[in-house]
């Protein structure tokens, strides 16, 4: 919660800190034509129109927030990573290569009983047996091979996947432990898909 | 457009469409009616008992049919296919997709200066063998070729 | 609903170039990864080139095309009048020559930027005397079902038929509908943080095997206008650009679009009026 | 009442090309609806394709035949004007016959 408040300050910050000119007014314009025509559907609510702290950082920067301000809020991000109370971080590859098929979750046309998938091949290539991937993130093949399993990759690995705006303040990556759309699990089955020595993505 | 013609092509189709043709002279009756629908051929669940329908027992390799398709199709629902015979005297083309759960998908005869060709378009479930399949002289001919089916994106 | 079913195939979301920052807390070593050998990338793209022509030849796109003919021209609605008395797109009353590719435009008798579906229910509303809540209520096609109004737009979209987009930017009210669409497209929300230029805003991305077009240059624009209104393969149906709009808002993890509405013809301005200058080759044949 | 075809036939050098597009479901008794209810086979069964007053193909169809079909064929004897007469039936009965003329 100290997280939220400090997002807060420091997008009221930014409001001063940024001159207002720049955006001329049309972002206004947006945002009340975007509340005025918009409606909810399924478990789409009118809510998630609203902008959190960071989205209106980015929203404001053009994905370019100050250097100084976007590692303060990096390093706030990072600090909200739960991490798994057992100490362990790589779980099973092969559920967590299922889990990286599933572009399911959170439209308004999913059902939101079913679990949320992964998403990661609709934008990275991971696994060389899947050729139907995504190119909106980096290629993921080889991340283990090239890194190892050291405890600290573990971890990194771990939090990007949980917050990846903990490394990059306006990555385009959601951050799906931070949201609670992926479970420590599942977060745990997607790292060992990336880490373990097992896992294709490796081989 | 001869509207009256079109008129009576019109009313025709809610009802009585062969009769009233008939009765009209436009068309002679041995040339409306398609033979009946080859049931047996349709319902088949696999290829042979397609082919063994259309009477087809077990055709030749020919490389004078020529079967066009991608090799890798867009979206299974629809699957550009061609299919030129060079076989003289060709009567019929049919088309089956192997794995799809009736195989048999179509099947033409042709006559009065129709070249032994067509193309048309079909549903495959999966990755599949696509089989064309010609009679000329009494005797049946095939061609074939695989099409993969894969799993999409968005769509533009 | 029922046109959510079209998409459920579609494998949507992004985990995004998250990684592609060299990471700087840990010491991760970005090494540059090697992609397996066969980049299979598009081979399903390049292989569906081949039949494209064929495909384009006989659409079954044009087969709405001939209803909506006849919708525009035959007297319905409570008033009684077609569309071609009593409709102007923007060329004058009836015609429909050029119309598609000039809109947006702002029309003063409604006063708003309106896109071509939008002005044409306009139409069937104010001149036809059908009720907006009406057609709203199932505005875009499913399986068993085709809008008059898709036929309507598919038919007037024809009639532009290899003309060039001239979206009229110079106008001050189109000027203005542009900018906002510009910072709709950029806007980021919602659970997953995505914005239309998430997906959009770059050159050479794709989804899985989906190029994604960059809304932001007259060519990627244009790749996000050509072949609307469009027949979609998968089920057979045919949908309209206002039904895309909506579409990517729900990928995007929005809530829905209203239709018609000032952010979607806004929008539509933004990526419409980007593509102005390229050749428009009429309704298309979608995936 | 079915919707009508759309039907192209042009000369190129001396031959008719043939264009057919069908409005139709083409339904296969497999899909199921959004309520998870199967949809009843609903699809053409047969086609003829007449030019010129001679029936010069006599099609049978099934259910894989892509929903709103396209059928292209090839005739030799046409000229300009002749008439290109299609008509269809499908499983339920329903039927529909539309022309053109060769261009």
């Amino acid at each position: 919660m100290t997280k939220n408040i400090l997002l807060a300050a420091m997008a009221t910050l930014l409001l001063i800190a940024l001159p207002a000119a720049a955006e001329g007014d049309y972002r206004a314009k947006a945002i009340a034509v975007i509340k005025k025509d918009f409606q909810p559907r399924g478990q789409a609510s009118i809510d998630r129109l609203a902008e959190d702290g960071l989205q209106a950082v980015c929203n404001r920067t053009g994905n370019k927030p100050p250097k100084s301000l976007a590692e303060r809020m990096e390093a706030d991000q990072l600090a909200g990573v739960r991490y798994p109370a057992d100490g362990k971080l790589m779980g099973d590859w092969k559920e967590g290569e299922k889990l990286a098929q599933s572009g399911r979750g959170f439209t308004w046309s999913d059902d939101p009983g079913l679990p949320v998938g992964g998403n990661c091949y609709n934008c990275h290539q991971i696994s060389p047996k899947e050729t139907s991937f995504g190119t909106v993130g980096p290629s993921l093949y080889q991340f283990g091979k090239l890194r190892g399993t050291s405890a600290e990759i573990q971890k990194y690995t771990y939090s990007r996947i949980y917050n990846s705006k903990s490394y990059n303040l306006c990555s385009e990556m959601p951050r799906f432990g931070h949201i609670g759309a992926l479970k420590e699990k599942q977060i745990k089955d997607l790292v060992a898909l990336l880490l373990d020595p097992e896992s294709p993505v490796n081989k | 457009m001869n509207t009256t013609r079109r008129a009576v092509l019109k009313s025709a189709t809610a009802s009585g469409m062969l009769a009233g043709l008939i009765a009209a002279g436009a068309l002679r009756p041995t040339q409306v009616l398609a033979a009946e629908w080859n049931k047996a051929a349709f319902e088949a669940k696999d290829t042979a008992g397609a082919l063994k329908g259309i009477g087809a027992g077990a055709p030749a390799d020919s490389k004078d049919l020529i079967l066009k398709a991608p090799d890798i199709a867009e979206n299974g629902a629809v699957v550009p296919v061609d299919v030129v015979s060079n076989i003289p005297n060709t009567s019929s083309i049919t088309i089956l997709v192997e794995k799809n759960p009736s195989p048999l998908s179509a099947s033409f005869d042709f006559a009065n200066g129709a070249l032994p060709e067509v193309s048309a378009r079909l549903k495959m479930g999966q990755t599949s063998l696509i089989k064309a399949v010609a009679k000329a002289d009494g005797k049946f001919y095939t061609a074939q070729k695989e099409v993969k089916v894969t799993v999409g994106g968005c769509g533009g | 609903m029922k046109q959510s079913l079209i998409g459920a195939l579609c494998a949507m979301a992004v985990m995004g170039g998250a990684f592609a920052q060299t990471p700087k807390k840990p010491v991760a070593k970005p090494t540059r990864q090697t992609a397996p050998a066969v980049e299979a990338k598009d081979a399903a793209t390049i292989e569906f080139e081949k039949f494209r022509a064929e495909m384009e030849d006989s659409n079954p796109a044009e087969l709405f095309e001939m209803k909506g003919e006849e919708q525009w021209k035959t007297k319905r609605g409570p008033n009684n009048v077609a569309l071609a008395e009593s409709c102007d797109l923007g060329q004058g009353v009836g015609k429909i020559e050029g119309a598609y590719v000039k809109m947006p435009r702002y029309f003063a008798d409604a006063d708003a930027v309106m896109d071509a579906e939008r002005r044409i229910v306009w139409c069937m509303v104010e001149k036809q005397g059908f009720k907006f809540e009406d057609i709203a209520k199932t505005p875009f096609a499913n399986e068993t079902f085709t809008p008059d109004i898709t036929n309507l737009v598919t038919y007037v979209a024809g009639h532009s038929r290899n003309m060039k987009i001239a979206v009229p930017l110079k106008e001050p009210k189109v000027r203005e509908a542009y900018e906002i669409g510009k910072e709709i497209a950029a806007y980021r929300a919602g659970p997953y943080d995505f914005s239309c230029n998430t997906c959009h805003g770059a050159d050479g991305k794709r989804i899985r095997m989906q190029q994604l077009p960059n809304l932001s240059t007259a060519k990627g624009a244009m790749s996000g206008v050509q072949g609307w209104p469009g027949y979609r393969m998968t089920g057979g149906v045919m949908l309209t650009h206002q039904w895309r709009m909506g579409d990517c808002f729900r990928q995007q993890r929005f809530p829905q679009p209203k239709y018609a509405s000032d952010a979607v013809a806004y929008l539509l301005t933004y990526m419409i009026g980007n593509a102005n200058g390229q050749v428009y080759k009429g309704p298309g044949i979608k995936r | 009442m079915a919707d009508p075809m759309k039907i192209r036939a042009q000369m190129k050098g001396d031959i008719a090309e043939v264009r057919i597009l069908m409005a139709h479901a083409m339904e296969t008794g497999q899909r199921k609806d959004a309520a998870g209810v199967t949809v009843p086979a609903h699809f053409i069964q047969s086609m003829t394709v007449e030019v010129g007053g001679k029936k010069m193909v006599d099609g049978q169809i099934g259910t894989s035949v892509s929903r709103n079909p396209v059928f292209g064929f090839k005739m030799k004897g046409a000229k300009v004007g002749d008439k290109v007469i299609v008509s269809w039936v499908d499983n339920k009965g329903d039927k529909r016959t539309d022309e053109a003329a060769v261009a």
